[in-house]
């Protein structure tokens, strides 16, 4: 296992370069100008100077390898200042947004906890939705549970989020006045109320996210118990006079498990890539509002960042489902 | 039988294997170093006469199938020879390979895995026509019918998908598919086990009628004893990638000599309430061990009820005992020194084909 | 009283990314910023100089501006302090120049210190500017929430190549202003407390401010007008329809300010062709083959109804114009023929000029086509518009295709893209435009000949339709050099009128008023387009 | 089973296919919604003959006709420049339909086509596998900016704007969303590698190309159907993103998912507007579902065999 | 009782029904059999012929639905098994009936280490907690001949060979000394020299644990190695019924007599051709109205097409004891039975 593990990060290393080096010309080659956010009213000589302050105009190989040095040593060094209390990053040139002029890590740093919380509760709480619902309706297949379920599904796949969003906003928030349709990142959960508070504000965003997730993984949920249900050794338990809940909770759903854990691990990038128009919706300003303006207003010092820290979740949660379904499953190992 | 009448004419041989081994690597490490090999074939020779069927038995993953594929080179080979009608299967260039095809064919285990389910009967026992003429699509169907007919499948199937089929007449449908192209040599690998008893005697019936229509040769792999005496003419007993023993049928069953093939068929169940109850059964204890890690010396070491020294420590080569009989085993000296390691060195007398007496 | 009032929440729909207005130029980023950042004077609602920093505004009469229009002097207020407790000095001032002005910086405000030879402390009070050359309009530097006095203590690290680095100071700046930062969250929110050593002691009302931003503007409106979750929401642009409903929810309202944003169709007037070769479309060199036509192009106006835009487009928040420059009123010329949509007018023109309707119903003349390809940036208004122009337009014959480009790529400017609108690889396209400030001159000026864009400038350039007529050009000379504001205006309108009734090279549609949401426990709410709508939060108070 | 059963004349695979295709209720009623839809935007505009586009150049009755609720005239009434619900939603829906079909189809033969190829040949799958993570990885966004900048004008000039903008949005949303389909039918194809009548086909001597032809990809239909069918709502959203990045159809040009985005605006006072394409949208993505849940069973030679 | 002592186990015109798309299919036809304490009683058939789910109607472990008990009783001891609440079924399952499956190698649940699921019966019946378990665990293994038992209850299912598995099922089995032991062809899956061992292992726990075993096969051999009494099925119906030596020394059916002629043996006279069973096994549809076997039987005359023969006792005796058979010729006149 581990010399699986090391050898899947070995060569995920190249890999990983290469997607940095294509993700970088291709936001470069992108159409779009960091100057577009710039008013109209600023004359072009001004935006000339600008750009050329930001180190826009530098060859495009210069930038990548400036960003790679920035990337591999200076922000770790950062990081390890920070830790540590040294100061050997000191007058080293770190990412810098173009657009706030800030650096990128620390944007990152202070997105981190609204996409966690409202991202990662909605994955987290569509997984709890999802498992259950997948279960029963397979161990009650074509029931009327069932069907509706699966209704509710398809209905959750079609139907986008920037509709639910603003439905539910209408209802919850204008009609009802329950939640408030604007998420505050700034409330600190201190006591009971700013708890009740937070709780309300993510309500609205997690019931869209979760139903989306939750439509998804339910279905594969289904069709691995469907699989699981009829298998030998689920006969080999009943004759030895378990319960069915035993049955089905112990033996068939553990197995069921091993295909849908690495569905749902391959699923928990997508949390740190944000839910983008989920987000802007309710102003959650999480990583993907982030990566989405700075798309628009071709930052891209940004957007390589993010879209690299994003391809390396990707890569190392392929890994991490990989070693997942051999720990769940004592067939597979890696050697 | 064999030396009871012998032969008149002298028997050429159409398959001869030398010291087949085929490895299945194992890769293990950082760098996916080649640590160690699933030794599925240890090196083995034998030589299949024209026109007779050699059996090939032993227990599950001891290697029959491996040797049977091999023997089509549908696996490269990790070292050794087949030499069929002369020329060496083993060095074929591919375009080659794919001109020699045609002559050797091969009947596989499961009838309903081995046919693509989205395929009718007619397109499946064309696809080697397909591939290996350029005739018409009429006289290609006319050639189907005539293989449906042979192999005794009414022609009204033809349209039909093979679900639709019980498991013997898929299994003909293989046969049929097997045939098409005039074959001389036909791997069978275990082409009854999934079948039923009242269907596996249609299908060896099938055979070995066909055996004898058209002369076919056959490697006859299974691991239904009681079957491969019926059908073979020689047969070759195989333990962990090894041959323990490759004797002629009647020798073998009335006095097996290696300890496996002994065990092997005190083992087999006889369907004789008053028999059974007085046989006398050699039960081996234990597991086989991995292919991968074979033991030192005799590979059967481990199990053997007889074993000696000596076998934990050399490894038995197979060595012809009696006239016509070949064993790997320390316990069992040879009677003819020069003729060990290898079948070559002698006639093999052919029993004879059509004259088995009808008793 | 200060404090009194607790906090306020203010809504931007486009997030605020930093607070220092010298490295960004986003709108929302110097209004933001100007809560905390002052210049010397801004100006007021109705577009009125007034002093913010300083005891007088500079002006000939009393000596701040020099006879010769060379220099500028600048009495700062005695007694300001920073909010950090140090005194405001001139030495800031003259800072805050050379913070900008440094050629490494790549200040986003350097425009406002064009011409500007010295900026030197007289006093720890007085400031005197030196320019060039004789400037007619030179209360621009340090004039407007463009341009807001930075602390030296502060910046002093962060000059030149230097000034992306202080982040912490980029985003926590030391102000004059009524409110200082406690919390920068990057184009998320912003939180603010009073500033204890703000001149007025009895202001802010609020003790705390909020500003966050993201989303959209009709989210933001009904936060304010529908759930009432925020007390301001900025540039609530939306449809009338949904402004009607809003406003009558009761829980606030809306208020409208005119600037000088016009929407306009800018024709091109040379050949985007795109069977021409890279490098000569939409160039002076092939001049466009139909739109060249005056009269084509004052048809093509004709057929606008404008006030229906307007209608469906602002509702309140517009007005149909026939100006580039609306205001200030000076500024503006008096036309109006254009307002009222004349068909039949259009298509006499377009018959006079040869263009006569064929088989399938579009013009065609010399086995011509009249076929114009019409382009806009994302926006649900001008997709709006498009439709409607486009369908009276077919009414005169004209075949039109339509093209939208995301915002990011139409404003962007990037020379490698075909979808700027600087490129304009179109024949005619649609967008907004104002200038800051009051004073028209450099916005004008933009349309002589030598500012088209081409590939050799790396497609940078405001004259965007390719305009080039002498006169124009030594009108626009002439302006520079002109002082007097009468003279000046005189000049204004006659360039104005050339550009659009005269030519028909721009032809303007809509003067977009700016419309901004409060809650109606909101007080002291004074919509400015000259300035910050920031401009007066330490006026603010809550209702009770 | 068949085999005694009377000696029937001999039917086609796809026969069959619908024999058991039949027995799917939700199956039957999905494709009957679905060919209703389809008979909705490509019959119906032959018989509610009214310009999706068309606006009342005359600007008092254009006032008057605008924002109108669903009446004998409007059958679905009118949006907020005049124009005819019912037409535009008939228009918009050939061009969602038919580029959610399009895009689906080029995103599964991509799919299909690196997902055989990597679990057939053992050499190339680490390669292919990881441009599979890879373009998981890029931004979709900029991927798509880029090709409209690189491809939009020739396409154009080729093909007209309209065809040149189908071409590019179908081959825009196929190129970014095969990685699933991939991953789904390479470990189809390397569990069915492993059957014997791919070894059988071998020991023939049938070569690769035909072997996939012949063996493979008639085996994998199953998955690919359900992967096709996700593809088709996947490709209609996708489609109504892209045209918020102005790299989708021109302006004037309806399409489902524009609708409900535009409609959205006026979701308070006109409801029935986001609710016409909605619907649409949903019950288009209900039905292919179904109707591939149907295709999957029908397809699947163990449930048809029974 | 005419024939020895009370049955452990009585089963009585047990009737089976799939109710699929294409109609129901009666997989059990009316079987009736009963099972004396300590016997072995071999079931053999060909495949399809309805002996796997004879067996697992008795203990309701068939899918329902598809499958349903329509008719008959299933007595153990003074209980009718098919009566009870499905929690009085699950105490009777495992305990007092133990179950060996067909196929080893899916049998055991693979993500759950044998230590586990062998203790999981004697937790679930015998009240154990974990340490009493796990001894009887050990206790089991070493019973079922698996050396080491301590280090292999760690080990999860694929580590284990495909006889390993197969003891490990007798095991967990044969946990809670069920009086009834049920193994469906335990060894069909396995090599000739792995069977060999296994048939030694339960000849041996039979004679130390005196439990009544039902043991289903088509090997017509290995029927003869071990089996006390045995039943043919064809077809959803038990077609005879007699002790083993009787069943061998004098098969009545035609079924029974074909069955036997075709297999060939290791020793003994070699045949030169097999003898084969023409025809196909019939398609189980409708509850049948004529003899089953008909089609591919040499004896059959009009009446065998026109009704179905009820078993009748061979000389003295009644059904289900000594010798009896379903079928209207009789073989020891070689005429039509009366
Ligand atoms: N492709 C392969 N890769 C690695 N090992 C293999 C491969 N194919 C076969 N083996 C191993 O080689 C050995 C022999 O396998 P083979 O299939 O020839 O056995 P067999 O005698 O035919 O068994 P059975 O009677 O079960 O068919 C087994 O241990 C098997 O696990
Ligand atoms: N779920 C089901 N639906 C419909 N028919 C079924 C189902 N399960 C079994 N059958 C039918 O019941 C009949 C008896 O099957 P059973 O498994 O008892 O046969 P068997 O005698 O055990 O055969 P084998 O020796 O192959 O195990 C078969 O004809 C089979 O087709
Ligand atoms: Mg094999
Ligand atoms: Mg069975
Ligand atoms: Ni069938």
């Amino acid at each position: 296992m581990l010399t699986f593990t090391l050898r899947r990060l070995m060569f995920a290393i190249p890999t990983l370069l290469f997607i940095s080096l294509l993700i970088f010309l291709l936001v470069d080659l992108a159409p779009g100008s960091p100057m577009s956010q710039i008013p109209l009213t600023v004359p072009p000589d001004v935006r000339l100077k600008i750009m050329e302050a930001m180190g826009v105009n530098e060859p495009v190989f210069v930038r990548y390898f400036l960003w790679l040095k920035q990337f591999f040593v200076v922000e770790p060094l950062v990081l390890w200042d920070h830790w540590f209390g040294t100061s050997y990053s000191d007058g080293m040139q770190r990412i810098v947004s173009w657009q706030s002029r800030s650096p990128v890590m620390d944007i990152i740093v202070e997105r981190m906890p609204q996409t966690l919380t409202v991202i990662g509760t909605s994955y987290v709480l569509g997984v709890m939705i999802a498992l259950p619902i997948g279960i029963y309706s397979a161990y009650r297949q074509y029931s009327w549970f069932d069907q509706i379920g699966t209704f509710i599904a398809m209905i959750g796949f079609s139907v986008p989020t920037f509709f639910t969003g603003l439905v539910l906003i209408l209802v919850f928030a204008v009609n009802l006045q329950w939640f408030p349709s604007i998420y505050d990142t700034s409330l600190r959960v201190t006591d009971w109320d700013s708890f009740l508070a937070q709780a309300r504000q993510m309500a609205m965003p997690v019931m869209v996210l979760a139903l989306f997730n939750a439509a998804q993984i339910s279905r594969y949920m289904r069709s691995s118990m469907l699989e699981n249900l009829g298998a030998d050794y689920v006969r080999t338990a009943r004759a030895k006079g378990l319960s069915e809940r035993i049955v089905v909770l112990k033996h068939v759903v553990r197995n069921s498990m091993i295909p849908v854990v690495t569905v749902i691990a391959l699923g928990i990038p997508s949390i740190f890539g944000g839910a983008i128009i989920t987000e802007q919706v309710f102003r959650v300003n999480g990583l993907g509002a982030l990566l989405i303006g700075a798309i628009q207003g071709s930052d891209l010092p940004t957007v390589q960042t993010l879209t690299f820290i994003f391809a390396v979740l990707i890569v190392l949660f392929n890994l991490i489902a990989d070693i997942l379904y051999g720990m769940l499953d004592p067939r597979i190992r890696y050697d | 039988m064999l030396d009871a009448k012998p032969s008149v004419k002298l028997v050429t041989k159409l398959v001869e294997v030398k010291d087949l081994k085929m490895y299945f690597p194992i890769h293990t490490g950082l760098f996916r170093r080649h640590t160690g090999d699933v030794k599925a074939v240890d090196g083995i020779n034998f030589d299949i006469y024209q026109g007779e069927t050699l059996g090939l038995v032993g227990e599950s993953g001891c290697g029959k199938s491996t040797v049977g594929r091999a023997l089509l080179r549908l696996y490269e080979l990790t070292a050794g020879s087949v030499t069929i009608e002369g020329e060496d299967i083993a060095t074929l260039e591919p375009e080659a390979l794919r001109k020699k095809r045609p002559m050797m064919q091969m009947v596989f285990q499961d009838p309903q895995a081995c046919l693509n389910p989205r395929m009718t009967v007619a397109q499946i026992v064309s696809e080697p026509l397909d591939e290996h003429t350029d005739w018409s699509a009429d006289q290609k169907l006319a050639k189907v019918y005539e293989l449906m007919d042979a192999v005794g499948l009414n022609r009204v199937f033809a349209n039909r998908y093979p679900h639709a089929f019980s498991g013997g007449q898929r299994q003909r449908i293989g046969i049929a598919r097997a045939l098409a192209l005039n074959p001389k040599f036909i791997v069978c690998d275990e082409p009854i086990a999934a079948l039923d008893v009242s269907i596996q005697a249609q299908v060896v019936n099938l055979l070995e009628d066909l055996q004898e229509k058209l002369g076919l040769t056959y490697l006859f792999i299974s691991h239904d004893l009681s079957m491969v005496r019926h059908i073979a003419d020689r047969v070759a007993v195989m333990y962990l990638g090894r041959i323990a023993e490759i004797s002629p049928r009647e020798p073998l069953y009335a006095d097996p000599l290696h300890p496996y093939a002994k065990a092997l068929l005190s083992a087999v169940p006889d369907p004789d309430p008053s028999r059974e109850a007085t046989r006398q059964r050699i039960i081996l204890k234990g597991d086989v061990p991995s292919p991968s890690n074979p033991p030192k010396g005799c590979n059967f070491c481990t199990r053997c009820p007889e074993v000696i020294p000596i076998c934990r420590e050399v490894k038995p080569e197979l060595a012809e005992v009696r006239p016509g009989r070949f064993v790997a085993c320390h316990l069992v000296p040879a009677q003819n020194n020069n003729a060990a390691g290898s079948t070559s060195g002698t006639t093999v007398q052919k029993h004879n084909q059509q004259g088995e007496p009808e008793q | 009283e200060r404090g009194a009032d607790g906090n306020v929440k203010v809504l931007y729909s486009q997030a605020v990314s930093i607070m220092n207005a010298y490295l960004s130029s986003g709108t929302k980023d110097v209004e933001v910023g100007s809560i905390v950042l002052e210049p010397l004077a801004g100006f007021d609602e109705v577009g009125t100089m007034f002093p913010r920093l300083v005891t007088e505004l500079p002006s000939l009469e009393n000596g701040g501006i020099a006879e010769d229009l060379t220099s500028v002097t600048w009495k700062i207020t005695p007694g300001l302090l920073w909010s950090d407790g140090t005194a405001f000095t001139a030495d800031d001032v003259v800072f805050t120049a050379a913070y900008c002005m440094d050629p490494a910086g790549g200040c986003a405000q350097l425009a406002k210190y064009e011409g500007v030879q010295s900026v030197e402390a007289i006093d720890p009070l007085t400031v005197k500017v030196t320019f060039t050359g004789p400037k007619p309009n030179p209360l621009v530097a340090f004039v407007g929430a463009e341009s807001p006095i930075l602390q030296k203590a502060q910046f002093a690290n962060c000059t030149g190549a230097a000034a992306p680095t202080c982040t912490e100071a980029n985003f926590n700046p030391i102000g004059t202003g009524p409110f200082m930062v406690t919390d920068f969250k990057v184009n998320d929110s912003v939180e603010f407390v009073a500033n204890p050593n703000y001149r007025d002691p009895a202001k802010p009302n609020f003790a705390t401010l909020s500003v966050k931003g993201g989303g959209d503007a009709a989210s933001a409106a009904r936060a304010v007008m529908e759930t009432g979750e925020f007390d301001y929401a900025w540039n609530t642009q939306i449809n009338p329809e949904l402004q009607a409903a809003m406003a009558a929810g009761g829980k606030g309202q809306f208020v409208t300010g005119f600037g000088t944003l016009v929407e306009r169709i800018e024709m091109n007037m040379t050949d985007p062709s795109p069977d021409l070769p890279e490098g000569e479309r939409s160039t002076a060199m092939h001049p466009h083959p139909i739109l060249s036509d005056v009269n084509v192009r004052k048809a093509l106006s004709m057929a606008i109804d404008r006030s229906l835009l307007v209608e469906v487009g602002y509702g309140a928040s517009g007005r149909p114009t026939c100006n580039l420059v609306p205001a200030p009123a000076i500024y503006a010329s008096p036309n109006t023929d254009c307002i009222a949509q004349d068909m039949d007018g259009a298509k006499a023109l377009l018959d006079a000029a040869g263009w006569v309707v064929g088989a399938d119903g579009v013009r065609e003349k010399d086995g011509k086509r009249f076929k114009l390809l019409y382009q806009t940036s994302v926006n649900p208004v001008r997709q709006d518009f498009q439709a409607l122009i486009k369908g009276w337009w077919n009414e005169l014959g004209v075949e039109v295709e339509l093209k939208t480009i995301d915002s990011g790529i139409f404003f962007g400017g990037d020379p490698g893209s075909p979808d700027t609108f600087q490129k304009f690889y179109a024949d005619v396209e649609m967008y907004a435009n104002n200038f800051p400030g009051t004073d028209p001159e450099p916005y004008i000026v933009a349309y002589t000949c030598d500012k088209a864009p081409k590939p050799e400038s790396q497609w940078q350039g405001e004259n965007i339709n390719r305009f080039c007529d002498p006169v124009f050009d030594e009108l626009a000379a002439k302006l520079i050099t002109t002082k007097g504001e009468a003279e000046r205006a005189a000049i204004v309108i006659r360039m104005n009128e050339m550009l659009t009734k005269d030519t028909y090279t721009i032809v303007p549609l809509v003067d977009r008023g700016r419309l901004s949401a409060h809650s109606n426990t909101l007080g002291g709410v004074v919509l400015n387009v000259w300035d910050s709508e920031m401009h007066n939060v330490q006026d603010w108070f809550r209702i009770k | 089973m068949t085999d005694t059963a009377p000696l029937a004349k001999p039917r086609s695979q796809w026969a069959d296919v619908w024999v058991q295709f039949k027995t799917h209720k939700g199956a039957l009623v999905g494709l009957f919604v679905f060919v209703s839809l389809v008979l909705f935007v490509s019959v119906g505009p032959l018989i509610w003959a009214k310009d999706p586009t068309f606006i009342n150049p005359d600007g008092a009755t254009m006032i008057r006709t605008r924002n109108k609720p669903p009446s004998l005239e409007w059958p679905l009434g009118t949006d907020q420049l005049g124009r005819d619900m019912l037409a535009r939603m008939m228009k918009g829906g050939q061009v969602s339909i038919a580029v959610g079909l399009t895009a689906m189809v080029i995103s599964i033969t991509l799919g299909t086509f690196v997902g055989v190829i990597a679990g057939y040949f053992k050499r190339l799958d680490n390669v292919l596998m990881r441009v599979t993570d890879l373009f998981l990885a890029l931004p979709l966004l900029p991927l798509l900016l880029v090709m409209a900048m690189l491809f939009r004008d020739p396409l154009s000039k080729a093909f007209g704007t309209e065809g040149g903008t189908f071409l590019l949005i179908v081959v825009a949303i196929g190129l970014t969303s095969w990685m699933q389909a991939a991953r789904v039918v390479r470990g189809e194809v390397l569990a069915l590698k492993e059957r014997e009548f791919v070894l059988a086909a071998r020991s023939i001597g049938t070569p690769s190309r035909r072997m996939i032809l012949r063996h493979i990809l008639p085996n994998v239909m199953s998955p690919i159907m359900v992967a096709a069918t996700l593809g088709i709502a996947n490709a209609i959203i996708t489609e109504s993103a892209l045209s918020f990045l102005g790299l989708g159809f021109p302006p004037d040009f309806p399409t489902w998912g524009r609708l409900l985005f535009d409609g959205a605006e006026y979701i308070q006072q006109f409801p029935e507007r986001v609710i016409w394409p909605g619907v649409a949208i949903s019950l288009t993505v209900l039905s292919v579902n179904y109707i591939g849940d149907g295709l999957r069973d029908a397809l699947d030679p163990r449930i048809r065999g029974r | 009782m005419p024939d020895g002592a009370k049955p452990v186990l009585d089963v009585r015109g047990l009737q089976t029904v799939f109710r699929t798309r294409g109609g129901d299919v009666h997989a059990v036809n009316s079987v009736s059999f009963h099972l004396e304490p300590g016997e072995l009683l071999g079931v053999v058939g060909e495949s399809g012929s309805g002996k796997s789910v004879t067996m697992m109607s008795l203990i309701g472990l068939l899918p329902m639905p598809p499958a349903e008990v329509r008719e008959g009783e299933v007595l153990l001891g003074d209980m009718d098994i098919l009566k009870i609440s499905p929690a009085q079924l699950r105490d009777v399952r495992g305990r007092r009936i133990g179950f060996v499956f067909q196929d080893p190698m899916t049998s055991l649940n693979p993500v759950y280490n044998i230590g586990n699921q062998v203790m999981e019966p004697l937790r679930r019946h015998m009240g154990m907690n974990k340490a009493q378990a796990y001894t009887r665990a050990v206790e089991l293994m070493e019973l079922v001949g698996i050396p080491d038992p301590e280090r292999r209850l760690k080990d999860y299912p694929h580590q284990f060979s495909g006889g390993m598995r197969q003891r490990v099922m007798i095991a967990i089995a044969l946990a809670c000394d069920p009086e009834v032991l049920i193994a469906d062809e335990p060894t069909t899956a396995l090599d000739v020299t792995i069977q060999a061992q296994i048939i030694e292992l339960v000849k041996e726990l039979r004679t130390k644990l005196g439990m009544a075993i039902v043991w289903i096969t088509h090997d017509l051999g290995v029927i003869a190695g071990i089996a006390d009494r045995v039943i043919v099925m064809y077809a959803g119906q038990v077609v005879e019924q007699a002790p083993v030596k009787e069943l061998f020394a004098n098969p009545q059916h035609p079924y029974t007599r074909a069955l036997l002629k075709t297999i060939p043996s290791v020793t003994g006279e070699r045949e030169t051709r097999l003898k084969v069973i023409e025809g196909q096994p019939p398609i189980l549809g409708a509850a049948p109205t004529a003899c089953p076997f008909a089609p591919r039987c040499g004896h059959a005359f009009d009446r065998c097409g026109a009704e179905n023969p009820i078993r009748r006792a061979l000389g003295a005796g009644r059904v289900g004891y000594g010798h009896d058979v379903a079928c209207h010729w009789d073989a020891s006149k070689g005429a039509a039975h009366a």
